[in-house]
């Protein structure tokens, strides 16, 4: 596992993530809204319109809030930046990534954290009251989210005695039975809550609100515009594909290249970008049926995952 | 009659004396009256140690006795006089423990008295051993008007009860401590009156009354 | 010889005072014998150490190296406290709260006080302890009334009443010792001696001991002030001028304490080890769940002092009972450690007094800010009194510990422990109230002279240097301690 | 070595008596010099002993009476020292520069190196007396500086006594646990000790254990025995606390480990299993309190109970696992525990120390008082930033690595398939994911509201930053999260060989491949280093992109959007209160706050209102609903002892007739 063994194939493969999940964020985004757009009668806008929108905010000039600080100019940037390293270490097309030292599930917990509260330390330093309710509010979301995240992620590692994602795949991919056992039925449960909660969707957040009084995600980046705008975008865009991803490679890591050839590689690509895809249609069609809750049922909810996720740990326990 | 009964006998009698002294220092409620039975219990005293001495051939006693005379009998009556005519109506109204409740207690604690001293008698001995419960039981007594008078001088007389009491055990028990303790012993309790009796002067010039029910000042 | 010569020392400071008549200098003899009586302490105390034979005078005074130590205590304490009747004294005067004469009958009392602890505690013979300790009665009873309005009146009163009949009792016990010894083979004063005492406890009757060993610590223990004869404590100690509350509860308690100790080896040899250990058991948790417990709501800060007195000599009560040679040891170093810091304490309480008029904590607050100096030297004393580090205090307490549950009494400590803790809470909170809850408009940084605080300093330090360096108290306690180990 | 352990007590010492006697100027410059000594010879010995295993004592009979004085410096001893001499060393360094305007007293001067040097010795101590002289010489050390403000107001005097009331109590019982330990193996000196512990009666070791558990529990801030440690660290000042927060307690931890695993040897499952639920419950306590709080300071503190309360989910783990015969988890668990110990010292002694600097800056340590420190002190800020990082576990500081450590050691406590686990591990990540949740949003409003945004009372609008110095001494140890967090295999041979004195048969199961940390009996490595350069690289590439992208204008400043009102005002921003409201709400029940709504009406109307005031106090629960009871019984008996103390002498005689009695008829 030392640096000597790294192939360019392994290499290839961070890069390939890296640009795949960029390009293809705003899409999955733009999909979803068309999915919701379709179900709901309308036509909505086609799928490239994200981009076509993040183009136009990259050509304006940037604008800060005038007590604003460093931190506001700073925080899109560490969200793009944490959210891409998480993609680069997560092993999406191969289990024999090449940043194995950081391929780990609870070091991206704590990397997707890092955005999350850059974000809201940014949306404090605008000095406005929305920023500071987007900001409350999503940290408290954020912290009863992480029990059941990490609880979750327990369960899923106990039976491999590791957290280190390449295993976790690999050990699902060797015993397939594992797929189908309650703790992952329950696991993946909470995981679905957890990964709703924490990228801001229905019916924990709702994207497209504009009430004030509703709003999280809205508020907190209420004081953007142009570029910084643009990167706020695309980092929430690349939390959900990363997300999407992980959930998909760890309940069903089908298709993802155990060995290191160009076939497999391909072949990995693009079962990842339908899974992905599949996933996110699946998202979108549930928040169809589903409406947002109000801000203070959401600990209930999470709570619920939390307790999926304890019940998911002591089934993994009792089987084994 | 030997000469050995009559002294058993003539012994009984003092000790009883003492013992009885002090069951009327509690029955008694003028000053005067309760300073009179200290006086006969004084004499009662150096008698026991008279009668003793003669029995046990000790001359050594007879000095105890006429010291016990000079100090018990004399010295401290007259010590009290004094006080006594500072305020003549001085009388126990309204003792702490009413006369009959505390005669009922005297007789109580004489029988602890003789509880108590059960375990020397059968252990050690004699004559005049029989004798020690009449002593605890006059300290018990003395002890107790300490408890149950409210006047400056009945608490003093009480003290002196006390100090009777063991004098009187002293005497039956042990023929007498050393000479040297009993004259410490006597010059101690002669000082405490003399600094008792200055400060029921000063009480008496401070507060005009010697009741103690007016020293209740320092408290929690 | 040298027992004469202890003893011969305050009386001469008595005899200047008499002599002389009010100077203001006077009362700097005290202070001068006082500290003599240190020296020949540590004289007889280190030559003891080195295994040399206790002399005795005429056979009535002895001195061994426990009598020794308590020399050193008391001279030390003593000499502490005369310290602090020079200002005490020359203030009065000045302020004609009292006149000439009765600083010279305080200056003289002071002194024969001091001589009648010394002859307790070098008397051979348990008769003249007794009358010893009656002694010390007479003359702090005018000491306690010094101040002759109706407090101390009120005061002395209690006390003397109080004690004189304790310490009857102790004279019954005394008696019944005396019989026990002359049917054991005694004859006359020889039979009140300690050391044939000793020597003789196995034969002596014991149904005679049990109840003479009974009366002797009820007795003995109302001086030490452990409940049930405590109550004369609080208020003889709040209303007595301060340098007399130092003498009387730094040594005066540990000096009937003194009784108590030896009373105890002989009754353990006599009865056995649990009666004398239940007795003073059973005392010193009274003593100690009562002091506490009036600690905690105390706002006088004079009365505080007192129970926490009564609370200390639970301690060393407890320490008594298990008797071994650690906890003795630690019972020693505590009655030395616990009179330097009560000295130290009652010094500066009567500076309070003093200056405010009033002891009661919340109208004298705000001393560290008022009078930094004075304020500092109390809450190190409190430090002190709390077992805190590096005062003796705290090493002793410990060694008390040790030697405690080494003797099998863990759930007597347990107890204590509980009390320790409300005791600790009450003298915080009295500290806090004192030292700090200063009212607006009240003058700060005030200076206090030298003269008030260099006992105080002294007293500190000594109690310090004594926790923290083996040399000499080492040698000495030990020596001490194998004396009156069961 | 002997010779370093002496030269650390005497320049110690010389600092305190430097203290007291210098000149007022010179004073902190003094104690500064002695402490520092003190505390280079002490980590230069406490190094030598981690690095080479070598022991290092000193014994002598001249001081301390009866008993002498028993150093003996072994690894784990050696890990605190280090700790405890680095924070010293920062704390020193800031207090030189603090006290340009607040000059320290005599009295501060000469307890502060007291403190220090008690603090350094705590851990060499083998001696029972030793041990408690140098523990309760730090007891009455820091008692002494927390009411360095005394004069401030009531708060300080009263947060003295409760620390010192809890402190006292604590000491007494490890004091009575030492002795009965020393008494029953026949030997005061913690070598006899361990040798002869094992022979002694279960429960009697149980007891011990207990004890001692609730003594160094208290001192460590463990919840329900915390409740001195809110107000202590809050009152005292800043560089107190510091020292308080990031050393001392963590000699609580210290005695735990020592009387546990050292003296006793172990213990059964049920000891450790208290120490994981006493730790459960610190950790969570804590947390929703600090998330909750609004006083800068008081949310420090309990984040203190927070992270202390993992370190002994740690240890207790270590413990359990041992206890069950896993030793080689067991020392996963060690070795984390200990990890997070030294960088919860060195997050929050930053934090302590740049709260303070707000604190000389502003005069205020409430966050609503505060806001838009960004921008008038940048320095010290910063310095806070990185505290703020480090404590929420976030990459690429240092308490990042140590919460994946405590994840992993849980993690394979869980699949040591003893059956107690399968329910406390759940548990205990549990309690760890909502600590590390309510930690990241208590830091958020602690920095956004205190540091950013816009200033919310004059005091905070003309802040500046602070004397130099006080910046030096707080950036050392922030400069240490980063160290710690982007290369902590430096730390893994030091901890190994603290794990080994504990564990002896678990070995080194952490270990260093390449500049990755290695476990042993699993699968995959774990880099801080390479997320950290990931981190990085991205981070300048990103920023890099937008550059490139929004070159063509300059930046524009404007004014919020507030909702098309012009004006912003400092009071339409969210205070800390308003920010916790959220979090309040749900753990209303574990922190029973007490509200009161006032509205009053304009005129007759009961539409038009003229002000609405709402205000929430919460105190803690455990001070009201365990410790007032309490107090209130033994003041309800205290009053009624008073009763038996009426002044007059016939009942005082009373008492002696009756006992009389009672030795006359009992006794004979």
């Amino acid at each position: 596992m030392n640096a000597a063994g790294i192939s360019v194939w392994q290499i290839g493969s961070v890069a390939v993530q890296v640009a795949l999940c960029v390009v293809g964020a705003p899409l999955l985004v733009g999909l979803m809204r068309t999915v919701r757009c379709r179900l709901e009668g309308r036509v909505g806008p086609p799928v490239r319109q994200t981009w076509r929108d993040l183009r136009k905010l990259l050509a304006k000039q940037r604008t800060q809030p005038e007590q604003s600080s460093f931190f506001f100019a700073v925080a899109p940037v560490v969200l793009v930046a944490t959210t891409i390293v998480v993609i680069a270490f997560t092993p999406m097309v191969t289990t024999r990534t090449a940043l194995l030292g950081g391929s780990d599930l609870f070091a991206i917990v704590f990397l997707l954290l890092l955005g999350s509260v850059s974000l809201a330390l940014a949306a404090l330093d605008t000095g406005t009251a929305f920023g500071g309710m987007g900001s409350s509010r999503l940290m408290a979301i954020v912290a009863l989210a992480e029990p059941a995240l990490l609880v979750a992620i327990l369960a899923l590692a106990a039976p491999v005695h590791s957290s280190s994602l390449p295993v976790i795949v690999a050990g699902s991919l060797h015993h397939p039975m594992w797929l189908a056992t309650p703790q992952r039925l329950l696991a993946f449960g909470a995981f679905v809550i957890v990964i709703l909660a924490e990228s801001g969707r229905l019916p924990v957040d709702n994207p497209a609100t504009h009430l004030e009084l509703t709003m999280i995600h809205e508020a907190l980046m209420l004081e953007y515009s142009g570029p910084d705008l643009a990167f706020v975008v695309l980092g929430e865009s690349l939390r959900l594909t990363v997300l999407l991803a992980l959930l998909s490679n760890l309940f069903f890591p089908w298709g993802i290249a155990t060995a290191l050839t160009g076939v497999s590689f391909v072949v990995a690509i693009a079962v990842l970008a339908a899974k992905v895809a599949l996933l996110a249609v699946a998202v979108a069609a549930g928040e169809v049926a589903v409406a947002k809750l109000r801000l203070f049922r959401v600990p209930e909810l999470l709570a619920g995952a939390f307790v999926l996720s304890v019940l998911a740990v002591l089934s993994a326990l009792v089987i084994a | 009659m030997t000469n050995h009964s009559v002294a058993a006998a003539l012994l009984a009698l003092t000790s009883g004396t003492v013992l009885l002294c002090a069951a009327l220092a509690l029955w008694r409620r003028a000053a005067r009256g309760i300073v009179s039975a200290l006086r006969v219990q004084g004499y009662a005293l150096a008698a026991t140690a008279a009668v003793l001495g003669v029995q046990l051939h000790e001359p050594l006693l007879l000095v105890t006795s006429g010291l016990l005379v000079a100090v018990k009998g004399v010295a401290i009556p007259m010590l009290f006089g004094r006080l006594v005519r500072l305020d003549p109506a001085s009388s126990e109204t309204d003792p702490v423990v009413n006369v009959p409740a505390s005669l009922v207690a005297a007789v109580v604690l004489t029988l602890v008295a003789f509880v108590a001293t059960r375990p020397i008698v059968e252990s050690v001995r004699g004559v005049p051993i029989t004798l020690v419960p009449f002593g605890f039981a006059t300290v018990l007594i003395g002890f107790f008007v300490l408890v149950a008078r409210r006047k400056a001088v009945s608490q003093m007389v009480g003290l002196l009860l006390v100090d009777n009491g063991i004098g009187l055990v002293a005497l039956l028990l042990t023929t007498g401590v050393p000479l040297l303790i009993e004259l410490g012993g006597t010059l101690d309790v002669l000082l405490v009156v003399v600094v008792l009796r200055v400060l029921v002067t000063r009480m008496h010039a401070q507060l005009g009354v010697l009741d103690l029910d007016s020293l209740q000042e320092l408290r929690d | 010889m040298i027992s004469i010569l202890v003893l011969a020392l305050p009386l001469c400071a008595v005899l200047v005072a008499l002599g002389v008549g009010w100077r203001p200098w006077m009362p700097w003899a005290g202070v001068a014998a006082d500290a003599a009586v240190v020296v020949a302490g540590f004289a007889v105390a280190l030559r003891d150490v080195h295994h040399v034979a206790p002399t005795g005078a005429g056979g009535e005074l002895r001195i061994d190296s426990l009598s020794a130590f308590m020399v050193i205590v008391i001279g030390v304490v003593s000499m502490l406290a005369s310290w602090g009747s020079v200002r005490y004294l020359r203030s009065e005067v000045r302020s004609e709260q009292c006149t000439p004469r009765q600083a010279v009958q305080y200056a003289a009392l002071i002194q024969l006080f001091v001589a009648t602890m010394v002859l307790a505690v070098l008397a051979a013979n348990i008769g003249i302890l007794w009358v010893a300790i009656e002694a010390t009665t007479i003359t702090t009873t005018f000491l306690v009334g010094h101040r002759r309005n109706r407090g101390a009146l009120e005061a002395s009163w209690k006390y003397i009443v109080l004690c004189s009949v304790g310490i009857a009792l102790a004279f019954l016990g005394t008696v019944l010792v005396y019989l026990a010894a002359v049917h054991a083979g005694g004859h006359s004063l020889h039979a009140l001696e300690w050391t044939w005492l000793s020597a003789h406890a196995h034969a002596l009757n014991p149904a005679v001991m049990r109840l003479a060993v009974g009366l002797l610590v009820l007795g003995y223990g109302t001086k030490v002030g452990l409940v049930p004869m405590h109550s004369w404590l609080p208020d003889a100690h709040s209303q007595s001028p301060a340098p007399v509350s130092a003498l009387m509860s730094g040594v005066l308690l540990s000096v009937a304490f003194y009784a108590l100790l030896r009373f105890k080896v002989i009754a353990v040899l006599c009865l056995g080890e649990s009666y004398p250990r239940e007795l003073f058991v059973a005392m010193a948790l009274l003593s100690l769940a009562l002091a506490s417990l009036l600690l905690l709501t105390q706002r006088d800060l004079k009365r505080a002092l007192a129970y926490s007195s009564t609370e200390h000599m639970g301690l060393l009560a407890l320490g008594a009972a298990a008797g071994g040679p650690l906890a003795i040891t630690g019972v020693l170093l505590h009655i030395l450690g616990h009179g330097l810091a009560k000295g130290v304490l009652f010094l500066s309480s009567g500076e309070v007094a003093l200056a405010d008029a009033t002891s009661d904590v919340d109208a004298a607050g705000g001393l560290l800010e008022r009078r930094p100096a004075l304020g500092g030297a109390v809450a190190l004393g409190l430090a002190a009194l709390l077992g805190f580090p590096p005062f003796s205090l705290f090493l002793s307490e410990l060694t008390m510990m040790r030697g405690e549950v080494a003797d099998h009494m863990a759930w007597a400590v347990g107890l204590s422990l509980v009390a320790l803790a409300i005791a600790f809470a009450g003298l915080t909170t009295l500290g806090r109230r004192l030292l700090f809850a200063s009212r607006p408009g009240q003058a700060t940084g005030l200076h206090t002279p030298l003269l008030v605080m260099a006992p105080l300093v002294v007293g500190l330090s000594l109690c310090a240097a004594i926790g923290v360096f083996a040399w000499p108290f080492d040698a000495i306690v030990h020596a001490a301690a194998k004396l009156v180990t069961s | 070595m002997t010779a370093l352990l002496v030269a650390v007590a005497l320049s110690g010492f010389a600092g305190a008596v430097g203290g007291l006697l210098a000149r007022a100027r010179a004073r902190v410059v003094v104690v500064a010099f002695f402490t520092i000594a003190a505390s280079l010879a002490a980590l230069t010995v406490a190094l030598d002993v981690l690095r080479t295993g070598k022991v290092a004592t000193l014994t002598t009979t001249q001081v301390l009476p009866f008993t002498g004085v028993q150093l003996r410096l072994d690894a784990l001893g050696a890990l605190f020292v280090a700790v405890t001499a680095v924070v010293a060393t920062a704390v020193s360094i800031y207090s030189v520069g603090y006290s340009r305007h607040h000059p320290m007293s005599r009295s501060s001067a000469c307890a502060f190196a007291t403190f220090v040097t008690s603090m350094l010795l705590v851990p060499a101590a083998w001696s029972v007396t030793t041990f408690l002289f140098a523990w309760e010489l730090m007891a009455v050390a820091s008692l002494a500086l927390v009411l360095t403000d005394y004069r401030r107001s009531a708060d300080v005097r009263s947060a003295a006594i409760w620390y010192a009331v809890l402190t006292q109590i604590g000491a007494t019982t490890i004091a009575f646990g030492l002795v009965v330990l020393a008494v029953k193996t026949g030997g005061q000196g913690f070598t006899t000790m361990a040798l002869h512990s094992a022979s002694m009666a279960p429960w009697l070791r149980g007891a011990v254990f207990l004890l001692a558990l609730t003594g160094f529990a208290s001192k460590a801030g463990v919840v329900p025995l915390h409740v001195w440690l809110p107000k202590a660290h809050a009152e005292a000042p800043s560089a107190v606390s510091a020292l308080m927060s990031a050393a001392m307690v963590n000699l609580g931890i210290y005695g735990i480990l020592r009387v546990g695993d050292t003296l006793l040897g172990g213990g059964p499952s049920w000891w450790w299993i208290t120490v994981i639920m006493l730790g459960v419950g610190s950790a969570i306590y804590g947390s929703i309190h600090a998330a909750t709080s609004t006083d800068l300071k008081r949310l420090l503190a309990y984040s203190t109970a927070d992270n202390i309360g993992l370190v002994m989910i740690a240890i207790g783990t270590a413990g359990l696992l041992s206890s069950t015969g896993h030793q080689s988890f067991a020392a996963l668990a060690l070795f984390a525990g200990m990890f997070h110990l030294v960088n919860h010292a060195v997050f929050k002694g930053t934090l302590f120390l740049a709260a303070g600097s707000v604190q000389y800056a502003t005069g205020t340590r409430d966050l609503d008082q505060l806001g838009g420190l960004f921008t008038r002190m940048p320095i010290a800020s910063t310095i806070f930033a990185f505290g703020t990082v480090a404590i929420t576990a976030l990459p690429p500081l240092c308490g990042f690595v140590s919460e994946w450590l405590l994840l992993q050691s849980l993690l394979h406590g869980l699949s040591s398939s003893v059956s107690v686990s399968v329910v406390l591990m759940p548990l205990c990540v549990a309690a760890l994911a909502l600590t590390g949740g309510l930690t990241a949003a208590a830091f958020v409003k602690a920095f956004g509201v205190g540091f950013l945004g816009i200033a919310r009372s004059p005091a905070a609008e003309g802040a500046s930053e602070p004397p130099r110095l006080m910046n030096v001494g707080a950036g050392v140890l922030a400069s240490l999260c980063v160290v710690l967090g982007v290369a902590p295999i430096a730390m893994v041979g030091l901890l190994n060989s603290v794990v080994r004195t504990i564990q002896t048969s678990g070995g080194s199961i952490v270990s260093s491949h390449g500049e990755a940390l290695a476990i042993s009996d699993a699968k995959g490595v774990f880099d801080p280093t390479l997320i950290a350069l990931a981190l990085v690289t991205s981070l300048l590439c990103v920023a890099g992109v937008r550059r490139v992208l929004s070159r063509r204008h300059a930046i524009r400043r404007a004014p919020a959007w507030g909702c098309g009102r012009e004006l912003q005002t400092a009071r339409m921003t969210y205070t800390a209160t308003s920010f916790a409201e959220p979090l309040q709400r749900v753990f209303d029940d574990v922190l029973q706050p007490s509200q009161d709504l006032d509205v009053s009406h304009r005129g007759e109307s009961r539409y038009f209102v003229e002000s609405v005031r709402f205000g929430t106090r919460g105190g803690d629960a455990f001070e009201r609903l365990l410790y007032q009871p309490v107090f209130s019984t033994v003041r309800r008996l205290a009053n009624k002892a008073r009763l038996l103390q009426n002044g007059s002498v016939h009942r005082y005689l009373a008492y002696g007739l009756g006992a009389l009695v009672v030795i006359l008829v009992f006794a004979r």
